[in-house]
């Protein structure tokens, strides 16, 4: 149970940290019309990390806020790509496209675990995930072919982003440690690939060349960014320890 | 002459009137008038709640708030297309807020600088939202009263929401409980005179409640309201900042203390704490989506030429 | 192999029955009506037994234990729903209940009851499509609750709600929302 | 010494705030000779906050991080011009412009303070805030004056700060208390106007009709800004209270 | 010839060659990639630091670290001064960097997520600068060399306070204790690897040292900064993460490890933590500022002609 709960930690601080990412865009969107979709968007993935800490923290006598607001930046297990500042709203859009193809990919792949709860957390999420995807595809299409400006900005959080995806195939010791119960990220890479390019292609972008960061995020290894987010996402809770809101 | 007959009878009727119908000029515009103010103020309200997503103190409470912004985000749409059948098109309504020629509703040019805002805003700020709302049900605009059905059913549960935040705090620590009574403070005023202006010097009532846009009277809603939160506050244990608040047996009713009039004037004015800064915000957010929406325009004209060769 | 006829005979009664697992009779009935009256706060009209989220009512130890599942995984719908039930059962002669949050098997639209999906509409909020052996069909567009027309158009597929899509009516001009198929 | 302290406190807080303000600059201006100069004012700034905030603290055995790191916002004293975000760098540079014309002001009027501490802080700072408020003039005249583009940029920072400018000649409970350690804040006003009306006519920019906000720094009420720079500057050091750094 | 076998004598003679002077053009590209490389590397290494001035956690600090990372600022600038004396103009320089063409110090391609590393990357990362820069004070160009005599002077002063903050961290809380060690545990062998390649396998030194551009080969700058910074440790009472370091009373020197240079040419070629991040952040810096660039040169140019006029 420890180790299905060290899996379902990682799985679950990279939903929160997107989920967080995600949230302040709200009441900034190019229209009202995202203001619903990112803030729906924020709102599944957060419901998916609410999920995986819960039952993460029910493993050590802990609850999902103990897991979120109590443990600091070297204890999270997020990948990096999840910590990315939002950039623009083209930046934000590229970001999404690749998650949402790695979160079908990966529930997928977790409604199938041996572990119940796991599968069932999944097989909700992946229906989610989907319209994420959607959504994400659609406007890659349309930035990328809209106007010079939208091109280029399309074009640059592209080659901000890229770098991030190698990680997301990585080894992660915890999944390794129950290969029956987890999905191993070496396997998801081709499904991603299958739902990723053919969308690049219609948007008429290519693979950027720039080559893949060195990533971490699962042995704690962050970027610079997570710590600024955690400040402000702890500073009220930790602010009152005990409390209960 | 006849047209206006039919109209006449269809309010006498309490019947609806829907985009089809024909309507007087004047009717049209208050209508826009108001639709739109109400669609300005969900979007606007989203800015003081969306300032604590990312610092809500639990999970549970993260998501709620997102879920209550994304409501008000959709129910800004919604009254916007519902404004829309009347011939105006959001983007008009739009650049009227932006220009600063339409209203919203002054509640919003308050701060929300504590958490237990989040509470307040909930309980005293939609609460009064909805007993403003509820008589709009029947509003005689068919698209206007429907929109409204589904609005108040929504935000009945943001009241208990926020009221749920309150009593969280109010039954916790001494900081906590502090925090929200020095919240309810700032706000019960301001909820009060979201009312509007007493009766006697409400010009633009009178033509609404004719009209059956508007069903009771600012002084009847507020009285309605102040009766409701009462007993509320006695279950939260928070004292409401009214020397004057007392239950009025001969009336059935409680009586309060006078409202600050001069200061809602001066809010509404532009003097408030934050109206500057709730505009420079949304007009910011319009103007860096710019290229956004003329991208979706481009592609949009791109796929319909293609489509037609 | 599953012929067609018996396709439509799987969309009729044994999507029912995986909806409404109602208990036949005695205390596990009475307990499953009263937490059967209990609405969605975020879609009042609904029951949670007309949205099928509510899975099972059984007794432990002398206390009702009922299941609810939520429609999405951020629903914060959940934690009303589940104050609303433990009071709804209190105040029928079950005291002490326990709400248990179940997420599998995964609902979906399709656990709506026909109760509801009529309410619905006579709220002004078109229903979902029943599925037929799980593909949604899209053929013929989504109809204005209001006018009837299919003559409609999807404004924004996120809504107020995450289980809602915006819609307007391109005859009638009446905006409104959708209950999603999910 | 109590009451020149509370005074002294509101000075330190809106050097403070502002410091850290520009401090986020650094490595994002538009050009070397920017992350150069906004690094200076903000060091200089800082400067001047940490000597108000000694001073302070000196009357209440507090040192100066004591009073940046561990109070509660409301306990905070700035006006809440100096908690606007940055924006981008016209609207940087209006509100240096502003709050460089009221710190020159402020400090010739305080450098004939009675108190010798505050008139020495200030005799040093007013020299300080000269360069500052040229800096900005400079700017302003060439941002309003360079490209339509830059010029439309000052105008919307020019109409997001001016609203906050009259509470900087607003009533202060703390200067009223000890009326000749302080300046009164409503005579600073003509000497402001005097500073930065000639800069705005250069600039051919007219003042905002836009009515003023109520403001209530000095009283504890801040703008929604306040809080999340709090916790991004207070994080570190109340996650290890009591260290030395 | 003559030209040449001037520039030859005064090479020899220990002399200063000066922007006026014939020079190979060999001689003259090698300085621009070595001076524009140094001043990339001077901004770009401001990221790592100017990241944590809004976090730092004393008021002494975060002065500390804000003049320190504006002294980079200037040294930037100072160097790109210089360079241009040989006929390239920053702009050349800031395009070769953002395009990728240009390369800058491979230690900024790592990480500092804590504040611990503000420690390290003074003691160590400006430790080792240092002791690559002081040899450069006698650099055979003249701006460079004098250059580098007053941004030697400032760095050792940022070398001691990075000592300092690991020592007030070690004389700290556990915790702080812990945070000092995990971050001189990350930046080690980085640090030493900033002398580059070993001797035998760094082609471009050996005519650097003829031309008087370098003076001292990588093994032997990386030798004297392990001399240097053992003695150090034990003052900090920090463990080096080295098994292998240890006094040889032979050499007169410490013996250490073998480094990873797979790891090394890793990072060079892009896949180090940061890389990407860097560069994308100073591209976005430099593409935000294009419209301010622009407004400063429409107002010099209108300027200038109304003074003609």
């Amino acid at each position: 149970a420890d180790d299905v709960a060290r899996y379902a930690l990682g799985l679950g601080d990279d939903a929160l940290v997107l989920a967080q990412r995600l949230g302040s865009w709200i009441a900034s969107a190019p229209e009202l019309e995202e203001d619903v979709a990112l803030g729906n968007i924020a709102l599944d993935t957060l419901g998916h990390a609410r999920s995986l800490l819960t039952y993460a923290g029910s493993a050590w006598d802990q609850t999902e806020d103990d897991l979120a607001y109590f443990r600091d930046e070297a204890d999270f297990r997020c990948r990096q790509i999840f910590e990315r500042p939002n950039g623009d709203f083209a930046c934000t859009i590229v970001r999404q496209l690749v998650v949402s193809a790695y979160f079908t990919a990966l529930y997928r792949g977790l409604a199938e675990s041996t572990d119940a709860t796991l599968a069932a957390i999944a097989a909700k999420a992946v229906k989610e995930v989907a319209y994420h995807l959607d959504h994400a595809s659609l406007w890659t299409v349309r930035l990328a072919l809209g106007t010079e400006e939208s091109r280029r900005r399309t074009l640059t959080g592209l080659e901000a982003v890229w770098p991030f995806v190698d990680e997301l195939f990585a080894a992660d010791p915890a999944a390794d440690a129950v290969p029956d119960a987890a999905v191993a990220p070496a396997g998801l890479r081709e499904p991603f690939d299958a739902l990723v390019l053919p969308v690049l292609a219609r948007a008429e972008l290519e693979v950027p060349a720039a080559p893949a960061l060195r990533g971490g995020g699962r042995l704690g290894v962050h970027s610079e960014a997570l710590g600024p987010l955690l400040a402000e996402m702890q500073v009220l809770a930790r602010r009152h320890p005990g409390a209960v809101w | 002459a006849a047209r206006l007959a039919a109209f006449d009878a269809l309010i006498a009727d309490d019947k609806r009137i829907e985009p089809t119908d024909w309507m007087p000029p004047a009717y049209r515009k208050a209508l826009v008038r108001q639709m739109s103010q109400h669609a300005h103020s969900e979007i606007i309200g989203m800015q003081p709640e969306g300032n604590w997503i990312t610092r809500a103190p639990s999970l549970k409470r993260k998501a709620i708030l997102m879920a209550k912004v994304q409501d008000e985000a959709g129910h800004g749409l919604y009254l916007y297309s519902a404004a829309e059948t009347l011939g105006t098109t959001r983007d008009e309504m739009l650049d009227a807020l932006h220009s600063g020629k339409a209203k919203y509703s002054s509640i919003f040019n308050y701060l929300a600088p504590s958490w237990a805002d989040m509470g307040s805003i909930g309980w005293l700020v939609d609460g009064a939202a909805i007993a403003n709302q509820v008589p709009l049900c029947r509003a005689s605009y068919g698209p206007y009263g429907r929109a409204m059905v589904r609005i108040c059913k929504e935000e009945s549960f943001h009241q208990r929401q926020g009221f749920e935040i309150l009593l969280a705090l109010m039954n916790g620590t001494d900081e906590q409980r502090a925090m929200a009574q020095e919240s309810v403070n700032r706000w019960y005023a301001p909820a009060l005179m979201m009312f509007g202006p007493p009766d006697a010097e409400s010009p633009n009532s009178r033509q609404s409640m004719a009209w059956k846009i508007k069903r009771f009277s600012n002084d009847e809603l507020r009285q309605r309201f102040v009766d409701m939160i009462v007993p509320q506050a006695e279950i939260l244990g928070i004292t409401l900042p009214d020397p004057d608040l007392r239950w009025n047996s001969e009336r059935g009713h409680h009586d309060f203390g006078e409202l600050d009039w001069a200061e809602f004037q001066d809010v509404l004015h532009g003097n408030g704490q934050a109206n500057s800064l709730r505009l420079a915000k949304r007009r910011a957010a319009h103007a860096e989506g710019e290229w956004v929406r003329e991208a979706a325009r481009a592609y949009a004209e791109r796929t319909a030429t293609s489509e037609r060769m | 192999m599953v012929t067609g006829g018996a396709v439509k005979g799987a969309v009729g009664a044994p999507v029912e029955q995986v909806a409404r697992p109602r208990p036949a009779a005695g205390p596990e009935r009475a307990a499953w009506d009263a937490a059967a009256a209990v609405t969605d706060p975020e879609v009042p009209v609904l029951s949670i037994e007309d949205l099928g989220v509510l899975r099972g009512v059984r007794f432990v130890d002398g206390a009702p234990v009922v299941d609810i599942t939520p429609t999405y995984s951020g629903c914060p719908a959940v934690d009303a729903i589940r104050d609303d039930v433990v009071v709804a059962l209190a105040e029928h002669g079950f005291p002490g209940a326990r709400v248990n949050v179940v997420l599998s098997p995964a609902w979906t639209t399709d656990w709506m009851s026909d109760a509801g999906r009529r309410k619905l509409a006579e709220f002004g909020i078109a229903p979902p499509a029943r599925r037929a052996g799980g593909v949604v069909s899209l053929d013929l567009g989504i109809r204005c609750p209001r006018c009837g027309s299919l003559h409609t158009r999807e404004l924004t597929r996120f809504g107020s709600t995450s289980c809602k899509a915006l819609w307007v009516c391109r005859r009638c001009g009446e905006p409104f929302d959708h209950f999603k198929e999910h």
